[in-house]
């Protein structure tokens, strides 16, 4: 039995909130992995978008950045990213969205620009990118990050993207914003209502108690916690070929 | 313009001290010769331009080459951060550097209000976040037919705009394709536009999604080969995937990349 | 959407009575025959949108199948008049026509305000001309960072655009090359979206400044070899110029134009 | 020797106004006209543009619609209508816009667009085009357009495109405006100061008593008015060759 980490059930959860035929937008890291994961597996009409112009990328193998030559090369079209901002993720043909962040809060906004004061930061990150538009825009978000309480905030530092607002209200994005926040520990939905993060679903052998630890806010749990089935084998070996660059197992 | 020059002579007559330059390239076509050109020359306190500052900026930074930064994303993508700038800003290494920040988005329409000779782009973005704070680049407008409120970005228009193409013609006109980024409204935003290609052809190929920007919006073109590594130019070089991984060790540390530098014949240019 | 379908079913089912309905080309790719179907299907009281009305829209109108027309040019390109519109206009036959008038670069920016989504663009424009006084489609913004006042276009969402363009591949992308116009922009803007195309291949070969169009973005794509005649699909048709020069006869007169109808299966759907 | 007529002479005044160099945006009709013969005769190096979006035409026949493909098929570069509107048009970019008129005024307004009321008009005519913006931000503007007492009216029915404004004082285009008016009796400038269009030059055989009768206001004339050179043969010839959709004699 193939043994795998936090990070392989990550990016496995995540490729699989994707359906056959979405729209995705993909950025660096994990969504990358992700996205070309269901593309592989059980989504392989899912329709790869990256922010440097390409729409319907088919890469052969994992891309290492977003404007890897594959992308050009296997796309439907490729377009300017000026078009790209205004016509497709601004206009809202984005079904999926994946953002990372670096720090996020109990509703969902997003970091990813300074520890500290924006004029004067102890750590600078690398900004906001192509995420606030995505976040406004996508039909969905799909956070994916991993847990802990340097990460999960009661205040983020910096409010990069928003997701629900400052206290989880003052969405005025026309997509529905951060459905989901997938970790290492499991996976967050925004309560229907509040928009408080609440985990409804642990991976496999993680507990509440641990989850609870890596945030650093009172996390809020539903009241059935599922367990996110473990990476199947064929999750697993494509996951690896996707690391090692090797075009997938046909 | 028609005949190509020299790289060292486009940048002495193109880019002045202080100038706000533009590099662009969104990780394909990176003009890195000309930038480290830009830094032979030691020129200084400019204000750069670009929507992913990469490996190409963090060298400039680091030899003191900026005042200011105009950008959206900061990151080596795929591997990290990057360290110069992060020196820069975090502890004004080898100065201080003054940060205007963006999102893709946004850049990406001010550099288009900036091709148009408007003052400024609506878009769908920035409602919410702390960006918005920038309010001397980031503001916001009432649609006056609806009552919307939208986001404004202030228009970008470079002094110059250096890019990397994989082509010229005889007559100096500039063909690339591939990922093209936001090269040509950064061009058409400029007041003067330096191109590095890898060579000049009798006839332009055909090639879809190809960028084709005529000889009169051009200062100068210049022919350099592999002009753009460690970046690459689709269907002349591949992504040196390598030196963007061994990057993050040589910039981490003010030492090793200052050895770097000088084995690279970039002095430091700064008042470090 | 994969299969072509038959243009009578694509038009039976995407346009309807009542629509906005943008067809484009600027003077190259004019969807003729998509046009000639929506007349034979009697639909009515459409709002027709489009930079350069043409024939295709003279005989529309002619037709009586348009309450509103949405343009910016409205001749016959090196003619002269297009006589079923100024008929519309003038003299209220087959019935009234309302008008909502634009410069090129006016109309050109709502298509793109519309394709993004947006609710208004800003360009360099109108300013003193009488066109401002539509105040319902053109007003003014005033810029947030230096003051100063430009034109603001109310966006252009068709219900549906319908162009012609020269191929689809087996998964029903669309390609089109020569002038392109603001194909991609009414496309974009529109709810939904028509493209007859000249044939289907396998693979689409290299074009520069080609435009595509993803399947997805696409309601349903009908093959119509020469579609566009009396226009010209560029490498597969020549414009028909003494068709155009024939039409000011034809349409001069009500009665040379209802027999020109006629002949051609183009019964009129109005109350005239 | 051979004949001309006065449109000859229009077509050919015109022509000589542009240099070798000039970036030249050109309409359907005597514009279309003027611009080929001063390629084909002094200025080789004039570069064409269209608003279809052909940039750098070459066009070895007349084209019949500024749409034609031999103008996408020699052009430096094709772009969209949007993007010749704003990055070429609108951004200043056009040296020379030639517009023509249906109506004009002393101050150079021009009405392409109705006579009568606009909601209601005696005569529709074809519109604005592309002309309010070429107007407004081409480096200068220069109109051709046959005179006569119908088109040159004391007060345009519409202002499709601005001139020097209502009183001459009112431009605020970025652009010098039309700085030239060629008819087929002579060549109209603006005054300096008024901007009030004044005869300055007229063709050969024609006489400024004419010219007044030819015009609704009364006519400004010039202290010293000159006389237009009549065509050259080679001018002549090459516009023959136009109209005849010849290619250039080589």
């Amino acid at each position: 039995m193939p043994e795998w980490t936090s990070a392989d059930m990550m990016n496995v959860a995540a490729a699989r909130e994707l359906s056959d035929g979405d729209v995705c937008l993909v950025g660096v890291g994990p969504p990358n992995l992700a996205a070309n994961l269901a593309r592989r597996t059980h989504a392989p009409n899912c329709r790869l978008v990256y922010e440097s112009g390409a729409i319907d990328a088919k890469p052969r193998r994992l891309p290492l950045s977003i404007g890897d030559d594959d992308l050009a090369a296997t796309a439907t079209a490729v377009v300017s990213v000026p078009e790209m901002f205004n016509f497709w993720v601004g206009a809202g043909r984005i079904d999926v969205g994946f953002l990372g962040a670096a720090q996020i809060d109990r509703y969902g906004n997003i970091n990813t620009t300074v520890i500290g004061d924006h004029a004067d930061p102890k750590v600078r990150l690398p900004g906001a990118g192509g995420a606030p538009e995505i976040a406004a825009a996508a039909g969905r978000v799909i956070v994916i990050v991993k847990q802990s309480p340097r990460t999960f905030v009661e205040k983020v530092d910096f409010v990069s993207s928003v997701g629900y607002g400052p206290t989880g209200q003052e969405r005025d994005g026309r997509g529905a914003g951060p459905t989901l926040v997938i970790t290492d520990y499991g996976v967050l939905e925004p309560d229907p209502e509040t928009h408080e993060l609440t985990l409804t679903r642990l991976h496999e052998g993680v507990t509440v108690e641990e989850a609870r630890a890596a945030t650093g806010w009172d996390l809020k749990v539903a009241d059935s916690v599922r367990v996110v089935p473990p990476p199947t084998d064929i999750e697993l070996e494509e996951l690896r070929r996707l690391r090692n660059r090797e075009p997938a197992d046909a | 313009m028609t005949n190509p020059v020299p790289l060292a002579e486009a940048i002495a007559k193109h880019v002045h001290d202080g100038d706000t330059v533009a590099l662009e390239g969104f990780t394909h076509l990176i003009p890195f010769a000309a930038a480290h050109e830009i830094a032979r020359q030691g020129r200084r306190h400019l204000t750069l331009v670009r929507m992913t500052p990469d490996l190409v900026y963090d060298q400039l930074i680091g030899l003191g080459v900026a005042d200011e930064l105009v950008f959206s994303y900061g990151g080596n993508p795929g591997v990290g951060s990057l360290h110069r700038l992060r020196d820069a800003v975090e502890n004004h290494w080898p100065h201080r550097l003054a940060v205007h920040e963006h999102s893709h988005a946004g850049l990406a329409n001010a550099y288009t209000a900036g091709a148009a000779r408007l003052p400024f782009a609506v878009l769908r973005g920035y409602r919410g976040t702390d960006l918005e704070e920038q309010r001397d680049i980031i503001s916001r407008v009432t649609c006056p037919f609806t009552g919307e409120e939208l986001a404004a970005v202030k228009a970008v228009n470079p002094d110059v705009t250096v890019i990397h193409a994989q082509l010229a013609d005889r007559d100096g006109n500039v063909m690339l394709w591939g990922i093209t980024g936001v090269q040509r409204e950064a061009v058409l935003a400029a007041q003067r536009a330096i191109v590095t290609v890898e060579e000049v052809v009798d006839e332009f190929p055909e090639h879809t999604g190809a960028v084709i920007l005529p000889n009169w919006v051009l200062s100068a073109v210049s022919v350099v080969p592999n002009g753009t590594w460690p970046s690459y130019a689709a269907d002349y070089s591949v992504r040196d995937n390598d030196f963007y991984q061994q990057w993050d060790a040589i910039s981490r540390d003010r030492g090793s990349f200052l050895a770097w530098a000088a084995a690279n014949d970039l002095k430091e240019t700064a008042d470090a």
